[in-house]
């Protein structure tokens, strides 16, 4: 009994889910502040910054504010915590195939990481505060504009691969990386990454000259902690994920620090280089062209696919 | 927090503390959606009471407490302050204190335009040109600082003159800095003409026609940039700028862009007039002798701020106080067409277009706290762009 | 562009053909002060100016000649390029009221709101005459730019 | 039993510590300054001076922040507002007053409408003076404010007496 229960333990607590991806997340978390900083010729913060945060947003004073459900209050940061760290165990963190894979775990991966938008917008839409309100408004918004070309462009690989299985796609896109065969998607994978993560320019559903820090307005200390861990981790697993499924996969911690890497700077650039997007044109963006490209990409490939059998 | 559904519909009040705004004001902004259907605002966070502490000090004091009217454009203020004092008391300063009254006063609009530039691109989430311009807008600070030793209030009027010289090695320095800042002032004309996802924030945003920026009141680069030929250097002009005259700069749009614009082509202004002022600069004293006592009179000083005119009335009764000082800041003109461009447009662009007429509320509040209604309005029409 | 002294010419013709009893002063080469007799013509004054495209308003400023005088004085600045042409009225210290301008230039709203504040001048007409551009607390018969209102004073009737 | 349990307290708070010392979020309340301290606060932030080399980082909301930059002699207005947004502020928090109004009322210390600085209002855990004062100096004040932060030992003793 011991014996199973263990590693099922180790895994979720040290690696890959627990430890080794808040350490991770922390690292990439570093890394794109200190590369913003870089390109805005700043200096950019020390290395352990983003502990130093978390650290000391746990040792504050949480209160939970009047006119909120308070047990939804507590309880949404860690289910979205959670919803990230679970998708840990499917993703092939540092290059060590995935823990635990069955049939369709893309699917699930990608639904879990959507759980942390979701708990957001619920967030905000719970704490009775205006900017909240309209930060919960704009988030859902995004999340419906920015999971559907994401999904979509990451099911482009699987669909060539003819399996819903996050290692059986990257096995069969080893030899020839999809992004050959599917920029479009590719690109749209990046960006749609880049509006899930609600990123500059796409930030609008925080975007702090409006709105403040739109659903977190209220939240402090433990809460708005989990919450940012939760995004540092999405990133990690985006950004594996799409390194996993468009770049060749991912065999290595060699292979995963120079994939992620590259791809962080990739978003680090668009990061710095554009104005923030309105959120009507974010997701007037998402829907005419993202969405359309990511079909356009499919019938060319469903068409290609048809022709090579 | 107070429930906030209303029967008109979302009130979202933005300031007095609000990242958008580094100063207090108080916006309360209805939308319904995303769209603003009502603006409200209040003013008097900085509301300190100067013109009544002015009345109880004597002119030297006032200057400095005029001075810190505004931190942003601390020179014009001391500078209208002075003009008007100096025709009071029949005293004019010299040739060499007026230029260089002038000078300050351009280098101040480069700094306040550099630093308006960074903002306002903060305020559309460009967080790279608010670095860039702020990281170049401390070379103009290093040359204020090396002329007078202070980044801010650097107190360089006298009533009479001024009390700093330029030297060789200074105007050295500080030519230096005017060549870098004007390629670098090239780079960000063509950042915000040609920038696409920036330009989808500004374009066609907040656009006032030249009717309607009449009608306003607006002044400054707000009006200019609407095609209303209002400049006090350019129509009135003061001090030196008769020996260096300045060109207005004008734009028809009317809308944000042109606003940018507007401002930038200003500071290509300013470099060329500081350049000339440097050529020609006349020989002679830093200032003239002024009475204690300021005959009795009236008269209004106006002044082009970085920000439009500036307007002071000052009265004397022939003491050593002032019987009445009435400073009229560019801002509360402008304050105007907010409330009604931002009508109209969505949530996310009402940062901008308050950030489009470069808002400085210390220098608005000292005096007022404003309840504007719509219905004032109605005759100005529509002005949704 | 019309010149200076054109634009003065033209400014002492209005404020002699439109309003009875007005006289004007030139303090400075720039500037023409029309003295407003009576009230109801501040307005149709303003109205001429505005026709003859002659500035805008570009402040409104109160002065308080003292309690021995007995009367606060209203004083409209239009701007026209050099010029500056104030229409004054004085007012009775114990009940000043001016006609609003807003109406006719809607940006005059602040201008009368701090006069009314700052010297308790009634606005006729003006849509939120409501108190209080000062502070919350302030004292709803306290004008602070009055002459016989000392720092002291206010100081002391407001708490905190 | 007792003396481990200490220790781990002890680490416990030495790491609470660390973490606040390297993480000071600010929040900028102007309450009726002329701008002069506001632009040099935000010029922190900037390539020059770049406050984020230190983990201070410029918060929206009260509710994210440590440190509450306050400019300006308060103002009547401001006064309702200031206390306001103190009291959203979760503990620990510290205030800073910068610039000369902040300290003391500066030139505007007999204008009717200032109250004379920022401790009439709120305590004050640190005070920068200077008009403005410089970056370098809002800077300095917020990293000395910080480590003077008591130190573990102290604390923990003051506890147990």
């Amino acid at each position: 009994m011991m014996g199973t229960i263990l590693p099922v333990l180790a895994s979720l607590l040290l690696f890959p889910g627990g430890l080794t991806v808040f350490l991770t997340g922390m690292a990439y978390e570093w890394m794109n502040r200190k590369l913003l900083a870089r390109f805005q010729t700043r200096v950019g913060p020390r290395w352990f910054q983003p502990l130093a945060d978390v650290i000391k947003l746990l040792a504050k004073e949480e209160v939970v504010p009047e006119d909120v459900h308070p047990g939804l209050f507590t309880a949404l940061p860690v289910v979205a915590l959670a919803g990230c760290l679970t998708a840990a165990l499917y993703v092939p963190l540092w290059g060590v195939g995935p823990l635990y894979n069955f049939p369709g775990d893309l699917i699930v991966t990608l639904f879990l990481l959507s759980l942390l938008t979701l708990c957001l917008g619920i967030a905000g839409a719970n704490t009775f505060d205006r900017f909240s309100l309209v930060g919960a408004t704009r988030a859902f918004t995004q999340l419906f504009s920015y999971e559907a070309p994401f999904l979509l462009a990451l099911l482009g690989p699987a669909f060539v691969a003819g399996s819903w299985q996050i290692d059986e796609i990257m096995a069969s896109g080893a030899a020839r990386w999809v992004i050959l065969t599917q920029p479009i998607g590719f690109i749209v994978a990046v960006i749609g990454l880049i509006g899930k993560l609600e990123l500059p320019p796409f930030d609008a559903p925080e975007a702090e000259t409006e709105i403040v820090a739109g659903s977190l307005t209220e939240y402090s200390g433990r809460g708005l902690a989990l919450f940012h861990m939760g995004k540092i981790i999405e990133l990690v697993l985006g950004i594996t994920l799409i390194a996993a499924l468009y770049l060749g996969g991912l065999y290595s911690p060699l292979d995963f620090l120079i994939k992620t890497i590259a791809l962080l700077i990739v978003i680090v650039i668009l990061e710095a280089l554009f104005a923030r997007l309105r959120i009507d044109q974010s997701v007037g963006l998402w829907w005419r062209y993202g969405t359309l490209l990511v079909l356009l990409q499919w019938l060319g490939t469903i068409f290609w696919k048809g022709v090579a059998i | 927090m107070e429930k906030t559904e209303h029967k008109k519909g979302f009130t979202i009040p933005i300031g007095p503390q609000h990242p958008a705004l580094k100063e207090p004001g108080h916006f309360r902004i209805t939308v319904d959606g995303e769209i603003v259907t009502d603006v409200d605002v209040r003013l008097g966070y900085a509301h300190r009471g100067i013109e009544k502490a002015a009345e109880a000090r004597s002119w030297v004091q006032n200057l400095y407490l005029f001075e810190r009217v505004c931190g942003i454009c601390s020179h014009i203020h001391a500078m209208a302050y002075c003009l008007g004092v100096e025709r009071l008391a029949g005293v004019e300063a010299p040739p060499r204190a007026q230029a260089i009254r002038v000078l300050v006063a351009e280098l101040e609009r480069i700094h306040s335009h550099l630093l308006w530039l960074g903002v306002a691109a903060h305020e559309a989430g460009f967080d790279t040109l608010f670095m860039y311009s702020w990281r170049d807008r401390e070379t103009i600070m290093d040359v204020l600082e090396r002329f007078s030793g202070n980044r801010v209030n650097y107190s360089a009027n006298i009533l009479g003159g001024v009390k700093y010289d330029l030297d060789d090695e200074f105007v050295q320095f500080m030519c230096e800095g005017l060549d870098y800042l004007e390629t670098r002032s090239e780079y960000y004309l063509e950042v915000v003409t040609t920038d696409a996802m920036f330009l989808q924030r500004t374009q066609n945003i907040g656009v006032m026609t030249r009717s309607q920026a009449e009608l306003l009141g607006t002044v400054g680069p707000t009006a200019r940039a609407s095609n209303v030929h209002r400049d006090i250097r350019y129509e009135a002009p003061y001090s030196a700028y008769k020996q260096f005259p300045i060109s207005i700069v004008l734009d028809q749009r009317g809308d944000l862009e042109a606003r940018f614009v507007v401002r930038i082509k200003e500071l290509f202004e300013s470099y060329r007039l500081i350049r000339r002022i440097l050529e020609e600069l006349p020989e002679g004293d830093l200032a003239a002798r002024m009475p204690r006592k300021i005959a009795e009179g009236e008269t209004v000083s106006r002044v082009e701020a970085p920000r439009g005119e500036l307007f002071y009335f000052i009265k004397s009764n022939g003491s050593d106080t002032p019987e009445r000082v009435r400073v009229r800041t560019p801002t509360i003109c402008n304050m105007m067409s907010v409330v009604k461009l931002a009508i109209g447009h969505q949530l996310a662009d009402v940062p901008m277009i308050l950030a489009g007429i470069d808002p400085c509320f210390s220098c608005n509040d000292r005096m007022f706290r404003v309840h504007l209604d719509q219905s004032v309005y109605a005759n100005v029409g529509p002005l949704k762009g | 562009m019309r010149t200076t002294e054109e634009i003065l010419y033209i400014a002492e013709e209005l404020a002699a053909g439109w309003a009875w009893d007005t006289s004007t002063t030139k303090p400075e080469p720039n500037r023409l002060d029309v003295f407003v007799k009576y009230l109801e013509d501040l307005v149709p004054i303003a109205v001429g100016l505005r026709v003859q495209g002659l500035g805008y308003l570009a402040a409104i400023t109160g002065l308080d000649h003292g309690p021995e005088a007995d009367i606060l004085e209203a004083l409209y600045h239009f701007c026209t390029g050099k010029v500056v042409v104030t229409l004054r009225v004085n007012l009775p210290r114990r009940s000043p009221v001016v006609p609003t301008m807003t109406n006719i230039i809607p940006g005059a709203e602040a201008f009368e709101r701090e006069l009314s504040e700052m010297f308790g001048v009634e606005i006729d007409g003006l849509e939120h005459p409501s108190h209080l551009y000062l502070p919350d607390d302030m004292p709803v018969d306290l004008y602070p730019l009055r002459k016989d209102v000392h720092v002291q004073d206010i100081v002391a009737r407001l708490k905190v | 039993m007792d003396g481990s349990r200490n220790h781990v307290i002890r680490t416990l708070e030495t790491v609470k510590r660390w973490g606040r010392l390297n993480s000071p979020w600010a929040l900028h309340f102007n309450t009726g300054s002329c701008n002069g301290c506001d632009i040099e606060i935000l010029a922190t932030l900037t390539p020059r001076y770049d406050v984020e080399r230190f983990g201070i980082k410029l918060q929206g909301s009260p509710r994210h922040a440590d440190v509450l930059l306050c400019t300006g002699p308060v103002t009547r207005q401001a006064h309702d507002r200031l206390l306001r947004i103190y009291a959203q502020m979760h503990e620990p928090k510290y205030v800073v007053a910068i610039g000369s109004c902040a300290l003391s009322g500066g030139v505007f210390a007999d204008c009717y409408n200032t109250l004379g600085g920022i401790d009439q209002v709120i305590p004050v855990d640190a005070y920068i003076p200077g008009c403005p004062p410089r970056p370098e100096a809002i800077i300095d004040g917020i990293v000395k404010l910080l480590s003077s932060l008591q130190p573990v030992e102290l604390q923990m003793e003051k506890e147990t007496v």
